[in-house]
């Protein structure tokens, strides 16, 4: 069972890098399992996950007011019928009005309070060059950079050059990103060549 | 008495050397237990506190060392204690989060050693009671109202029709080279509105720029084809570029098909696209919404095709590669703002300026607050806390 | 009323959650919980919509005999064995050894990860062809890129190990992700606070209703 | 230069085949590198050395097969680690596998020989609550109330009953948590939804897309540490003393990275060597 499953495995990983060389119907054929077999995971996971323990158990357990959480799932699927689709956006409105508050704020703090509150650092450390280079680069960097974001007034003169300034601190940290991801699509091919040569052909240890 | 006093002193000996050599000597207990109700908080809640054992300060020897706390609890000052959780070494504070508000409780701080423990006195009871107001919050709260309401005057203001301003975005004036150098050599423009639906800001935003680009085509008289992947996409796509192209004065121009969907999953799209750019190569290649790892794919084949490309997303991931082989990116919060600036759309405008009161803030702070620190005069950072 | 309703809706449960995170004291708080628990029931109901939508599409597909239908017929296909052994594993359905586990491990897995193991050979093609020095600020990008994938392996400390201590290529990539790379990324992020705060704003106050109207 | 003009214009093919080459060749050899351990996995190693045994940990994998060469090292060498330390550990999952890949990693470690010796019981040393939908949501539930989140663990057992989850009423009771993430949700929501409203101290591995937005949560302490991609995750292997597979795949990424960068370079000389030939 184990032998078949891997050559099974392997095919299909070979027939997604069929598309390397050309669009093929093998490739085609990968694909549409993986969008099917993809879904059914999800739909699964969620009933077994989600709907017996948050639901089901919840109704069993006398608690009935968690009806209304059911009333609003199916609003949603509703939207399957096109003429009565429109109810379906009562339950959206449910959903982006959850983010929405709890975006708003955790966003302002998380990603603006606190981020603001690190950067106001000294730009002096005594006896640590490193380190107050380090802060005049984190200061001077966040600064320039959201100056860049500053759409009030026109980039002219020092406002001007302070944008240039951030722009450059903005591709340096894209340079490391790209970086960063080029590390991670080599890693994720790694794998899979470890399996076809390791695990599959056992050419490898 | 002389006797007495011998075995007396027989029998201290014999503890004393029991001590030395098994050291089963309970650590000292914790002292100074207090209780009071967790501030700031629905309720629910009580904060107990004390003074480390002795034996858990500096360097005690490894058999004596305290090993972690438990924390008791009961509603009687000499009843009955129930054990309510352990806590490790070092801690001085533990929040039981099994209190009902209203009730007096009493607690005792247990110092555990290795076979034996201590326990201290109890604490003063204490009552778990809601509070109001969130005191911890309060600059949170005085930042997310001045954020606020600038963004709801500045809408107003642009909705009553008042000029408000914003500075030009490099990757715009682009454009108009792009269109124009398609119809010289009578190419095809095409124009990508990222895979997401119509639910994402960036999407919008993709085919907000999307009315300006077809304006310019239509002047031009220049081939544009767009091809969604989402059918909400394509739907909002064609009236986009009905409307331009009939403000342009070229509604003949015009045609339902330069608008297609071609299929909801990513790397089917991509592909897709992929063969239109190396069919067709456009002269011009519109990037211009949220998009994930195909924007490598894309914006390599359209770059390989020598297409002139101009590329905007939010997304930080994607825009390295936009950047490395587009010819011109709108960068991150650029895009929104090509957008307001663009359509002039009040609440796009609107929040512009009020992100920008919130940017304002931010860089005052930043720069006031490190130069104080720098020179010690206050630290300003608590208001960010 | 079908686009007042939401927006009430959307506004009434966006602005408790804002109330809430300020003011702590029942019953605002029980509002947070009970919110918070109607999302979760909802956002599973939305990944089965999902499911149920992927289905009618390639019906359709079929039905209509549309180009490529026969892999519509391989989507049911796979949407179905997941489904059926799934239901019939029970609550366990994904221990070791369970049937749903080997469908996993054998066809979800290999799929999902070869399907972005490609990008690996795009982002060669790429680098080749099209990841140009163009201008000053591709220029930037491209050498810090090259200094951190160079940093980031062993084979950038045999390429730098004659450099002393602290200035290899290791410690350089460290300190452009600790200090320069840090910076930048706080600018964004503070930026990116702000646009979520504008957004959630305007779609609170029902000034952004694209999820409301529309079809 | 009709040469650099035909070399640029070369079929991708050709690219792809070279890349598929740089990646599987050095597979097939054992070569011990250096592998130096950055501060920030440093300091996450030292983070979790001052938990005292017997202290939870949380760890939630929010991550899917996609990103499984990464990410599941890092989960292997971290049960590892906790298992050798009696650290007990509360296995959860913001992503539907998450939970799966834990049990996936949980068979490989349990199954070695010096973890074997110590006899670990599901429901006293470890626990798998599995995944529940709502994304940052469940973290923010969390902080009110786990045994709510979670109402049963993954094979449909009362969390209650579990003996690891008693007194586990949220995260003032979890000494420390530490995060597998692949993207949205993640270490970012982490951050926001436990954090900084609950003062929870956070551990992370990332894909290495992901890890250079979380570097401005490190710098602020917010995150204890974080280990980038495959690198960090040979780099934690390194720092508690056990190379697995991520320090085995270190030289083909070495291999692989050194290519990328050679074509780049390559593309960008033929290039403007041809471009400036045209220019004049």
């Amino acid at each position: 069972m184990e032998t078949i499953g891997i050559w099974i495995a392997a095919l299909l990983t070979l027939g997604i890098f069929s598309f390397l060389y050309k669009d093929n119907p093998f490739y085609k054929f990968c694909e549409s399992l993986f969008v099917g077999v993809s879904a059914g995971y999800w739909f699964v996971t969620t009933f077994w996950q989600v709907f017996m323990p948050k639901l089901a158990d919840n109704l069993v357990a006398g608690r009935f007011y968690y009806i209304i959480g059911a009333i609003f799932g199916v609003m949603m699927l509703l939207r399957l019928i096109p003429k009565i689709g429109w109810i379906s956006r009562w339950s959206l409105a449910l959903v982006v009005g959850t983010t929405a508050g709890l975006y708003f704020t955790r966003y302002l703090v998380s990603n603006g309070m606190v981020q603001v509150q690190y950067t106001i650092i000294s730009l002096y450390v005594k006896g640590n060059l490193s380190q107050t280079i380090g802060n005049l680069v984190i200061v001077i960097g966040t600064f320039s950079g959201l100056i860049y974001f500053f759409f009030s007034k026109e980039h002219k003169g020092a406002f001007g050059g302070l944008a240039k300034l951030g722009i450059w601190f903005l591709m340096l940290s894209f340079g490391a990103s790209f970086g960063y991801t080029v590390m991670s699509r080599m890693s994720l091919l790694i794998g899979r060549m470890d399996f076809l040569l390791g695990t599959w052909l056992g050419l490898i240890r | 008495m002389v006797r007495f006093s011998f075995i007396f002193l027989f029998i201290l000996l014999l503890f004393s050397s029991a001590i030395g050599q098994e050291a089963t000597l309970p650590p000292a207990p914790s002292t100074d237990v207090m209780a009071k109700d967790t501030p700031n908080d629905a309720g629910g809640s009580i904060t107990i506190s004390w003074k480390k054992s002795p034996d858990d300060i500096g360097t005690v020897r490894e058999e004596n060392k305290v090993k972690g706390y438990e924390i008791l609890r009961s509603t009687e000052g000499k009843g009955e204690y129930e054990v309510l959780g352990k806590t490790t070494a070092g801690s001085e504070i533990y929040f039981d989060t099994h209190a009902h508000n209203g009730v007096p409780y009493y607690y005792k701080v247990r110092a555990l050693g290795i076979q034996s423990f201590s326990e201290s006195l109890p604490s003063a009871p204490a009552k778990a009671k809601a509070q109001w107001i969130d005191w911890r919050r309060k600059y949170t709260f005085l930042l997310a109202l001045i954020v606020a309401l600038s963004i709801v005057y500045f809408i107003n203001q642009a909705k009553s029709g008042k000029q408000l301003f914003i500075r030009k975005i490099a990757g715009l004036e682009a454009v108009e080279d792009a269109v124009g150098r398609a119809t010289e050599m009578g190419r095809k423009i095409f124009y990508i509105p990222g895979i997401s639906d119509m639910d994402s800001m960036q999407t919008i935003a993709g085919v907000t720029i999307l009315g300006q680009v077809a304006k310019k085509t239509a002047e031009y008289e220049a081939k544009l084809e767009v091809p969604t992947s989402r059918s909400l996409v394509m739907v909002s796509c064609r009236e986009t570029i009905k409307e331009a192209y009939s403000n342009a004065g070229r509604p003949d121009l015009y045609n339902e098909d330069m608008v297609y969907y071609l299929t909801d999953d990513q790397f089917g799209y991509t592909a897709a696209v992929d063969g239109l750019f190396v069919r067709e190569k456009p002269a011009a290649v519109f990037l211009q919404g949220q998009f994930y790892a195909e924007s490598l794919i894309l914006a390599e084949t359209g770059n390989y095709v020598g297409a002139i490309q101009i590329a905007g997303t939010a997304q930080p991931a994607q825009l390295p590669f936009f950047v490395a082989a587009c010819d011109y990116t709108l960068i991150g919060e650029e895009l929104f703002a090509a957008s307001a600036y663009l359509s002039r759309d009040p609440k796009l405008l609107g929040s512009l300026k009020g992100q920008d009161v919130g940017k304002f803030i931010f860089l005052f702070f930043i720069i006031v607050g490190s130069l104080f620190l720098t020179f010690g005069i206050y630290d300003l950072s608590f208001l960010f806390r | 009323m079908r686009r007042e309703i939401p927006l009430a809706i959307t506004a009434i449960v966006g602005f408790a959650l804002i109330i809430v995170y300020f003011i702590p004291h029942p019953p605002f708080n029980a509002s947070k919980d009970f919110f918070e628990d109607l999302f979760f029931i909802i956002a599973a109901f939305a990944i089965w919509l999902g499911c149920l939508n992927l289905l009618k599409v390639n019906a359709d597909k079929v039905y209509l005999k549309k180009k490529g239908w026969p892999f519509s017929i391989v989507v049911w296909f796979g949407f179905f064995l997941m489904v059926i052994v799934g239901f019939w594993e029970g609550r366990g359905f994904m221990n070791p050894g369970t049937t749903f586990y080997y469908l996993y491990d054998k066809l979800y897995y290999p799929l999902n990860a070869t399907m972005f193991s490609i990008l690996a050979f795009f982002v060669a093609s790429a680098s080749y062809r099209a990841f140009r020095a163009r201008n000053k600020e591709a220029t930037i990008l491209l050498i810090a890129a090259l200094f951190v994938m160079l940093g980031r392996v062993p084979f950038g400390y045999y390429l730098s190990s004659w450099l002393p201590e602290g200035w290899r290529l290791g410690n350089i990539t460290d300190w452009i992700m600790d200090f320069p790379q840090t910076a930048a990324q706080r600018a964004i992020m503070i930026g990116i606070a702000l646009g979520i705060v504008s957004s959630s704003l305007r779609v609170l106050l029902g000034l952004e209703r694209t999820f409301a109207s529309g079809e | 230069m009709k040469f650099l003009e035909k070399l640029l214009a070369v079929d991708r093919r050709i690219i792809f085949l070279f890349i598929a080459i740089a990646v599987a060749l050095p597979l097939f050899f054992v070569v011990k590198l250096h592998i130096e351990v950055t501060p920030v996995v440093r300091n996450l190693h030292n983070a979790l050395e001052a938990l005292p045994p017997g202290s939870k940990v949380l760890v939630s994998l929010d991550y899917d097969p996609g990103s499984m060469p990464e990410l599941q090292p890092m989960a292997e060498s971290f049960f590892r680690y906790c298992f050798n330390r009696d650290l007990k550990v509360i296995i959860m999952g913001l992503w539907p596998n998450g939970p799966i890949q834990a049990n996936v990693a949980l068979e490989v470690v349990l199954k070695e020989p010096e973890i074997m010796k110590k006899n670990l019981k599901y429901g006293i040393d470890y626990v798998n609550l599995g995944y529940t939908a709502g994304n940052e949501v469940v973290i923010e539930r969390m902080g009110s109330d786990i045994p709510v989140t979670f109402p049963k663990d993954y094979s449909g057992n009362k969390t209650e009953d579990l003996p690891l989850m008693k007194g586990v009423m949220n995260f003032n009771n979890i000494d420390f948590v530490y995060n597998l993430s692949a993207g949205y949700p993640g270490t970012v929501e982490w951050v926001l939804f436990a954090v900084d409203p609950y003062k929870v101290k956070l551990g992370a591995g990332n894909t290495a897309v992901q890890a250079p937005q979380i570097y401005p949560y490190l710098n602020s302490g917010q995150l204890v540490g974080l280990l980038g991609g495959m690198k960090g995750g040979a780099e934690f292997e390194i720092a508690t003393g056990y190379p697995a597979k991520a320090v085995r795949y270190m030289f083909s990424q070495s291999v692989a990275h050194a290519v990328i960068c050679l074509f780049i370079l390559l593309g960008n000389f033929a290039y403007f060597a041809t471009r400036k030939k045209k220019g004049s």
